[in-house]
C-alpha cells in the first residue's frame, strides 16, 4: 500500500497529460456542450450597458489579441458583434496588438458574411443586414498603445488617417453619402463614442484605463483572458471600468445574455470535466500525502 | 566543414520551399468561395506543425526541434517588418522625404527661411530618431560601442519620466481612493460602512454578515500586505504577526488566481483541439475519404 | 562622455516627461506624441542588432557543424524568407489555363503589394505557421497548469493549505458544476476573488508603484547606473 | 568623489529646474481670470414678463474658459429649459433641440456653433475648421431653444468669454505633490544613508538564495539560465532584473561558470550585453565574455518560450533565473525546468504570474522584492537609503487612508475627492 500511494505522489506527469487529453478530447469529438450557463454581475453590466444604448449609437471595439488568445477571447468579441449589429450599434474596430490585424480580419469578415443577407437568427429574432464602412469600420494596428489611445481623445485621424483597407477617413461631420465609409463622418474623438470596450490577454487595458478614461473620462469596459480576471478586478470595483468579460465563462455567459450559444457553450462540457478532475488530483493527492507522512513518521516504511 | 556546399544547398532548398509556400500553398478562398486546394494544405501544414509542438509533451525530439526552429525564424523578423511598415516608413522616412521636397519648394519660390524650413519642419525632426537609432547600430563597432549609451539614455529617461507621474497616478493616488471608498456606484461608498454592521445587528443574516465584514477585511488586508512589503523592519513581535496575515492573505489571492486560470488554460487546449478535429480532420480529411 | 552624457540625457529627458505631464500647453503635449512616435523608430533599430545576434548564433552552429546543425539550418532560412517576402512583398496571383489545365499562378503577372495587406505572402506564413504554433505553445499550458497543481499543491504549512483550498474553491465555483452543486460555492469564490484576493493585490500595487518610482527616480538623479553596465565609474 | 557628489549636484539641479518650472507655472494657474469672464451674472428673462413660451427658457446659462487644458476651448453649461421633457420621446417633446451660436469681435454675424439634443445641457466648443475658436479673443455666445417647425424662444446671451490655454493642470495637483513629497523623502534618507546611519534590512529569502544557486550550478559543471522578462526596456520591472542580472553575473565570472541570457526584446538585450560585459570586466574575466552569451531569439512570445524550453532540455541548465515582468509563459518555463530539475528562483511583478512562480519554482521574489533586489545585493547605502523612503511612503499612505476611512464615518467626502486621479 505504501509503495502504491508513494508510486501515485511520484506518477510521472505525462500521465496526467494523458488524462487532461482524453478529457477533452472525448467530448469535443463526441460534439456534446453544456445546455445553460449562469452569468455572472460582472459580465452583465456589460450586457447591459449596451443593451440600454440607441440605434445608430457608436463604440469603439478594441481588439487587443494575439492568435495565441483566440480560443478565449474570440468567442466574446463574436457575441459582442452579433449583440451591436442585432441592435444596431455601431462599431468602429482596431488593434493595438501588433498580431492583431490578422485576427480581426478574420472575424469581422466572418460576422459581415453572417450578416450580409436578410433573415432569421437561431433564436427566431431578425438579422438585420450589416455592411462594412456603414455599420462597422477596421482601422488597423499602429505602433504605440499609449499615444494612440492619447490620439483618439482627440481626433481618431491622427493615428488613422485611413482605415485597414486603405481608404481615407472622410473628414468629421463631412457628407457620409460622399464616402465608402459613412461611419466615420461621425466620429471624431471619445466624445462620439459611448464607450469603449477593450478585448485582450494583455495589460493593454489598464492602458485604456490610465489613458482613456483617466485623461478623457471615456467609458471603459473588458473583455479578458480568466487569467487577467482578477487583476482587472480592482479597476471594476474603482470605477475605471463599467464591466468585465473574464475569459470562456464570460463568453459563455454572454451568449446566454444574448440568446445564441456558440463555441463558448461547447467549450464549457470539457472545461467542467477537466476542471473536477484537477480538484480530484489536488485531493488525492493530499489524502495520499498525509498517509505516507504518516507512516513516515511512525518510521514504518515498506510494507 | 566538408558538407559545407551539401548545406548551402539545403538552405536555399528549405528558403525556396517556404517561400513557394507562403506564395502559392496558402492562397485563399476563391470568389466562389469554395476550398480551394491551396487553404486545404495550408491549413494541413497548420494540423502537422501542431501535432509536431505536441509531441513535446512526451520528450524533446527532433519533430518539435523542427517546430520550433521554424518558428523562431519565421517570428524573429515579423516586428521588424511591421515596424517598419507601420512606423519607420510612414513615420520618419516619408516625412524626411517630405520635409526635404518642401525645402526645396521653398528654394525654388525663393521663401526659403529657418524657421519655416527647418525649424518648424517636420521632416527635419523626423531625423532626429533615425540618429538616435543609428546611433544604436555603432554597438556593433569594438571602439564607439559606448555611443550605443546615448540611445539607451534617451529611451530609458524618457520613460521614467513618463512612468512616475503615471505610477503615482493608476497605483498609488487610484489605489489609496480605492480603499476609502467603493467608486464604482455613481456615488461613493466608504469601504468601511457603518450602514452595514447597523443592518446586520438589527436583523442578523449570514449574507448581511459577510456583507459587513467585507469592507474591514480589504482594509485589514491591504494594512497587512503593506507591512509584509516593509523591508527596514525586523519582522518580529506583533509587527512580525501582521506581516504573517500578510502572507496569509497574499496566499489566498495566489490560490484564487491559479484556481481562475485554470479555466484560460484550458480554453486554449480545447481551441487547439477543436482546430484539429473540426477544422481539419472533420473539414478536411475525411472528405477525402468520403467521409464527413 | 561615455558614461556622464548617457546619464545627463537620461536625467534631462526623465525630468523633461515628469513636467510635461503637468503641462496642457500644445507645445507640451507635442513633444509627448512626438517622443512616443520615436520610441519604435529606435526600437526597429535595436531589432536590426537582434536579427544580427540570432543570426550569428545559428551562423556559428552551422560553421561548427553542431549535431543540431539541420535546425538552425530552418531558422535561417525562414528567416530570411519572412523578411524577403516582409519588405519586397509581391504576389503572383493571377491564374490561366493551360492545355485544359488550370494553373493557380502566372510568373508573368507579378503585382506588388504592401508586406502586410490581408493574403500577401508575409501575412500567409504568419497565418499559417506562426499563429498555429504559438496558439499550440499557449495550449501546452492546459497540460503544465494540471500537473503543476498535482505536483506541488500538498497542506504542507498553513500558506500552503490557504492557497490550496483557495485555488479548489475557486476551481469548483468558475464552472456551472459549481453552481450545480450548490449555488453558495460561485458566490463563495466571487467572494475570495473579489475580497481578500483584491486585498492581496491592491497592496502588491502599492508596494510595486512604490518600489517602481523609486528605481524611476533613481535611475532619473543618476544613482541607479545598471543599464550602463554597472555603478562603477 | 563622483558618485556621491555627482548625485548631490543632480538631486539640487532636479529641485532647481522642478521650482524654476513650477512658480511661473502655478502663478499662471492663479491669474485671476479676467473680469468679463463667464462668471458674471447674466439677467435671465422671466417668462412672467413676456408671453410664455412653450419651450420655457434654458436657465443659468453660462460660457467659460474650458480649465486645465491647451486652449480653444470654452465650456458652456446651462440648466435643461422647463419646457424640455426628454422622457416624452422625441415627437412629444415640444423642445428639439438647443441652439448655441458664437459671435466673434470682428464678426457682423451670430455664427451657428451647434444644435443639442434635448436632454442635454453642456456643450464643449472647440471650435469647427470654418469658425475656428482662437485663444485670447473675446466672444459672445447666445443660447436659443429650438422648438417644432424652427420656433424659436428669445435668446440668452452671456458676452465677453475668452479662451485660453493653462501652463499647469490643477487637475493633477495631487499627483504633483505627491511627486515632490516623495522625492524629497527620497533624497533626504539618501543623503541621510550617505552619512552612515546604519540601516537594517530584512531577509529576502530568494535572493539569499542566489549564492547557493550559483555555487549549485558551478559544482555541476552545468550553465545558469537568466531570463530578463517579456518587457522592454522602458519598464521598471526589466531594468530591476538586469540590475540582479549584473550581481549574477559577477558571480558566475568569477567561477567561471556558463552563463545562458536569452532575451526577447533586442533593446533589453543590448543593455544587457552591456551589464553584462561589465560585470565580467569587474569578476576579473573580461576575456570570457562573449556576446554569445546574451542573445537574441524572437519577439514572439510563444516562438521565445519555444526556444526557450528547447534550451532548458538540451543544455539542462543546473539554475534558471526568471526576473522581469511575465505573462502567461511563466508555467511553462517554471514546468518545464522543474522537469529538467533545475533549481528556479523568480522575481516578478506581475501580479498575474505570481502564483505560479510561487507553486512551481523553489524561490520566488514578490513584487516590490524585486525592486529592493539591487539595494539588497548591493548593500550600498545610497541604494538603501531608497528602501528606507519607500517604507517611510508606506507609512504616510497608510496613515492617508486611515484619515480617508476616517473622514468617511464623519461623512466628509471632499477628503476622498483629494485622491481622484486625472
Amino acid at each position: 500500500m505504501y509503495k502504491i500511494l508513494n508510486a501515485f505522489l511520484k506518477i510521472n506527469r505525462r500521465w496526467i497529460f494523458l488524462l487532461v487529453l482524453l478529457g477533452v478530447l472525448i467530448p469535443l469529438v463526441l460534439g456534446k456542450g453544456l445546455t445553460r450557463s449562469y452569468p455572472g454581475a460582472e459580465v452583465v453590466k456589460v450586457y447591459d450597458f449596451l443593451n440600454n444604448l440607441e440605434e445608430g449609437d457608436i463604440i469603439i471595439l478594441s481588439m487587443d489579441y494575439d492568435p495565441a488568445t483566440i480560443p478565449e477571447l474570440n468567442p466574446m468579441a463574436r457575441a459582442l458583434l452579433r449583440q451591436c449589429f442585432n441592435k444596431g450599434i455601431r462599431v468602429v474596430s482596431l488593434t493595438l496588438h501588433p498580431a492583431g490585424p490578422g485576427v480581426v480580419i478574420t472575424l469581422v469578415d466572418e460576422l459581415l458574411r453572417e450578416y450580409s443577407q436578410p433573415g432569421v437568427n437561431p433564436d427566431g429574432s431578425v438579422r438585420p443586414v450589416r455592411e462594412y464602412g456603414e455599420d462597422i469600420v477596421f482601422l488597423g494596428y499602429k505602433v504605440g498603445t499609449a499615444v494612440n489611445i492619447l490620439a483618439l481623445g482627440e481626433d481618431v485621424r491622427l493615428s488613422w488617417p485611413q482605415d485597414y483597407a486603405g481608404v481615407e477617413l472622410p473628414a468629421y461631420g463631412s457628407d457620409p453619402t460622399q464616402t465608402t465609409l459613412p461611419l466615420m463622418c461621425d466620429v471624431q474623438n471619445y466624445n462620439d463614442v459611448k464607450c469603449v470596450v477593450t478585448i485582450s490577454g494583455t495589460r493593454i487595458p489598464e492602458y485604456w484605463v490610465a489613458y482613456g478614461y483617466q485623461r478623457y473620462h471615456v467609458k471603459v469596459a473588458t473583455g479578458c483572458t480568466a487569467v487577467m480576471f482578477a487583476d482587472f478586478y480592482p479597476y471594476l470595483q474603482t470605477g475605471q471600468m463599467i464591466g468585465l468579460i473574464p475569459g470562456m465563462k464570460g463568453a459563455a455567459d454572454y451568449e446566454e445574455l444574448i440568446n445564441r450559444p456558440a463555441r463558448a457553450m461547447v467549450g464549457m462540457l470539457p472545461q467542467s470535466i477537466v476542471h473536477l478532475m484537477i480538484v480530484g488530483f489536488i485531493i488525492l493527492g493530499n489524502i495520499a500525502y498525509f498517509i505516507v507522512r504518516r507512516w513516515e513518521k511512525r518510521g514504518g516504511g515498506d510494507r | 566543414m566538408k558538407n559545407k556546399w551539401l548545406m548551402f544547398l539545403m538552405g536555399l532548398g528549405m528558403a525556396v520551399v517556404v517561400g513557394f509556400l507562403s506564395h502559392f500553398m496558402f492562397y485563399t478562398t476563391g470568389e466562389d468561395q469554395t476550398l480551394q486546394m491551396h487553404t486545404w494544405l495550408g491549413l494541413t501544414v497548420a494540423a502537422i506543425l501542431t501535432l509536431f509542438i505536441y509531441t513535446f509533451l512526451y520528450k524533446d525530439n527532433p519533430l518539435y526541434k523542427f517546430a520550433e526552429h521554424l518558428l523562431v525564424g519565421t517570428s524573429a523578423g515579423y516586428y521588424l517588418v511591421v515596424y517598419y511598415h507601420n512606423s519607420v516608413k510612414p513615420n520618419m522616412i516619408d516625412q524626411i522625404v517630405a520635409g526635404f521636397q518642401q525645402i526645396g519648394q521653398m528654394r525654388a519660390e525663393g521663401t526659403f527661411n529657418f524657421v519655416d524650413g527647418i525649424l518648424t519642419n517636420a521632416g527635419i525632426w523626423a531625423i532626429v530618431p533615425g540618429i538616435i537609432g543609428f546611433l544604436i547600430l555603432f554597438r556593433l563597432s569594438r571602439k564607439l560601442g559606448w555611443l550605443a549609451r546615448y540611445s539607451f539614455g534617451f529611451y530609458i529617461g524618457t520613460a521614467m519620466g513618463m512612468y512616475i507621474p503615471v505610477g503615482f497616478q493608476a497605483s498609488i493616488v487610484e489605489q489609496i481612493r480605492g480603499t476609502i471608498v467603493h467608486s464604482a456606484a455613481a456615488e461613493p461608498t466608504p469601504v468601511f460602512n457603518l450602514v452595514y454592521f447597523g443592518e446586520f445587528f438589527s436583523h442578523p443574516t449570514w449574507g448581511g454578515f459577510v456583507q459587513a465584514i467585507s469592507g474591514p477585511l480589504i482594509i485589514v488586508g491591504i494594512f497587512c500586505t503593506l507591512i509584509y512589503f516593509f523591508f527596514s523592519k525586523e519582522h518580529t513581535g506583533v509587527f512580525g504577526a501582521f506581516g504573517k496575515v500578510g502572507i496569509w492573505f497574499l496566499m489566498v489571492g495566489f490560490g484564487a488566481s491559479f484556481g481562475a486560470t485554470v479555466m484560460a488554460r484550458i480554453s486554449l487546449l480545447i481551441g487547439r483541439m477543436d482546430f484539429l478535429i473540426n477544422d481539419w480532420f472533420k473539414g478536411l480529411i475525411l472528405p477525402l475519404f468520403g467521409g464527413g | 562622455m561615455r558614461r556622464e552624457v548617457p546619464v545627463l540625457i537620461c536625467a534631462i529627458m526623465g525630468v523633461a516627461m515628469i513636467i510635461q505631464f503637468f503641462i496642457p500647453h500644445p507645445v507640451s503635449q507635442a513633444i509627448y506624441k512626438t517622443v512616443i512616435k520615436w520610441f519604435i523608430i529606435i526600437v526597429t533599430f535595436a531589432m536590426v542588432l537582434g536579427l544580427l545576434s540570432l543570426t550569428r548564433m545559428h551562423l556559428t552552429k552551422l560553421r561548427r557543424g553542431d549535431k543540431d546543425w539541420f535546425f538552425s539550418l530552418v531558422t535561417i532560412s525562414s528567416l530570411f524568407v519572412n523578411l524577403l517576402v516582409g519588405f519586397f512583398s509581391f504576389r503572383i496571383t493571377d491564374s490561366f489555363i493551360f492545355e485544359g489545365l488550370k494553373v493557380p499562378f502566372n510568373f508573368f503577372t507579378i503585382s506588388f503589394a504592401t508586406g502586410l495587406a490581408a493574403g500577401s505572402p508575409f501575412m500567409n506564413l504568419f497565418d499559417y505557421i506562426q499563429v498555429p504554433m504559438q496558439a499550440t505553445m499557449f495550449s501546452l499550458l492546459a497540460f503544465f497548469i494540471a500537473s503543476a497543481s498535482f505536483r506541488t499543491f500538498r497542506a504542507r504549512t498553513v500558506e500552503a493549505t490557504l492557497l490550496l483550498v483557495a485555488a479548489l474553491i475557486v476551481m469548483v465555483g468558475r464552472v456551472p458544476v459549481g453552481h450545480m452543486i450548490s449555488t453558495s460555492i460561485p458566490a463563495l469564490s466571487d467572494w475570495i476573488l473579489v475580497n481578500p484576493n483584491m486585498a492581496a493585490k491592491r497592496g502588491i500595487m502599492i508596494g510595486v508603484g512604490l518600489g517602481g518610482i523609486s528605481m524611476a527616480l533613481k535611475i532619473i538623479l543618476g544613482i541607479e547606473r545598471s543599464w550602463l553596465g554597472g555603478g562603477g565609474e | 568623489m563622483g558618485l556621491r557628489a555627482e548625485s548631490r549636484s543632480w538631486g539640487i539641479g532636479i529641485f532647481l529646474v522642478l521650482t524654476l518650472f513650477f512658480i511661473p507655472a502655478l502663478a499662471s494657474a492663479k491669474e485671476p481670470a479676467p473680469p468679463e469672464s463667464g462668471e458674471a451674472k447674466v439677467e435671465a428673462p422671466t417668462p412672467e414678463g413676456e408671453t410664455v413660451s412653450p419651450l420655457g427658457y434654458p436657465l443659468n446659462f453660462t460660457a467659460v474658459d474650458n480649465p486645465n487644458d491647451d486652449g480653444m476651448k470654452i465650456k458652456l453649461t446651462w440648466e435643461l429649459s422647463p419646457g424640455d421633457q426628454p422622457e416624452l420621446g422625441k415627437k412629444e417633446n415640444p423642445v428639439k433641440g438647443y441652439r448655441v451660436s458664437r459671435l466673434g469681435p470682428e464678426e457682423a454675424e451670430w455664427q451657428l456653433v451647434t444644435v443639442q439634443p434635448p436632454g442635454i445641457a453642456y456643450f464643449l466648443d472647440e471650435g469647427t475648421e470654418e469658425f475656428p475658436l482662437e485663444n485670447d479673443v473675446l466672444y459672445d455666445y447666445k443660447i436659443e431653444v429650438v422648438g417644432e417647425g424652427e420656433i424659436l424662444s428669445p435668446p440668452i446671451v452671456q458676452k465677453g468669454i475668452v479662451s485660453s490655454q493653462q501652463f499647469f493642470n490643477t487637475d493633477r495637483i495631487n499627483i504633483l505633490v505627491c511627486v515632490i513629497a516623495y522625492l524629497c523623502i527620497l533624497l533626504f534618507y539618501i543623503f541621510r544613508a550617505r552619512k552612515g546611519h546604519e540601516l537594517f534590512v530584512r531577509r529576502i529569502a530568494g535572493l539569499d538564495a542566489v549564492d547557493e544557486a550559483i555555487g549549485r550550478a558551478t559544482e555541476m559543471g552545468r550553465p545558469i539560465l537568466f531570463i530578463t522578462g517579456l518587457h522592454d526596456v522602458a519598464d521598471i520591472s526589466t531594468i530591476a532584473a538586469i540590475t540582479i542580472l549584473g550581481k549574477v553575473a559577477r558571480k558566475t565570472a568569477e567561477y567561471e561558470t556558463p552563463l545562458l541570457v536569452p532575451n526577447y526584446d533586442p533593446m533589453v538585450m543590448l543593455v544587457a550585453q552591456e551589464t553584462v560585459k561589465q560585470a565580467y570586466l569587474e569578476g576579473g574575466h573580461p576575456d570570457a565574455y562573449s556576446d554569445d552569451m546574451v542573445f537574441f531569439l524572437t519577439t514572439s512570445q510563444f516562438g521565445f518560450v519555444a526556444a526557450v524550453d528547447g534550451i532548458m532540455v538540451r543544455e539542462k541548465p543546473a539554475t534558471n533565473f526568471y526576473m522581469g515582468y511575465y505573462y502567461a509563459e511563466s508555467l511553462i518555463l517554471a514546468e518545464t525546468g522543474a522537469d529538467t530539475g533545475a533549481i528556479q528562483i523568480a522575481g516578478t511583478d506581475s501580479v498575474t504570474q505570481l502564483p505560479f512562480f510561487i507553486t512551481s519554482c523553489d524561490y520566488t521574489i514578490i513584487g516590490e522584492e524585486l525592486y529592493a533586489a539591487s539595494a539588497y545585493l548591493s548593500k550600498e547605502p545610497l541604494q538603501l537609503g531608497s528602501l528606507k523612503a519607500q517604507d517611510f511612503a508606506k507609512v504616510i499612505i497608510g496613515v492617508l487612508m486611515l484619515t480617508g476611512i476616517a473622514a468617511t464615518l464623519f461623512g466628509w467626502m471632499w477628503v476622498v475627492d483629494l485622491f481622484i486621479a486625472r
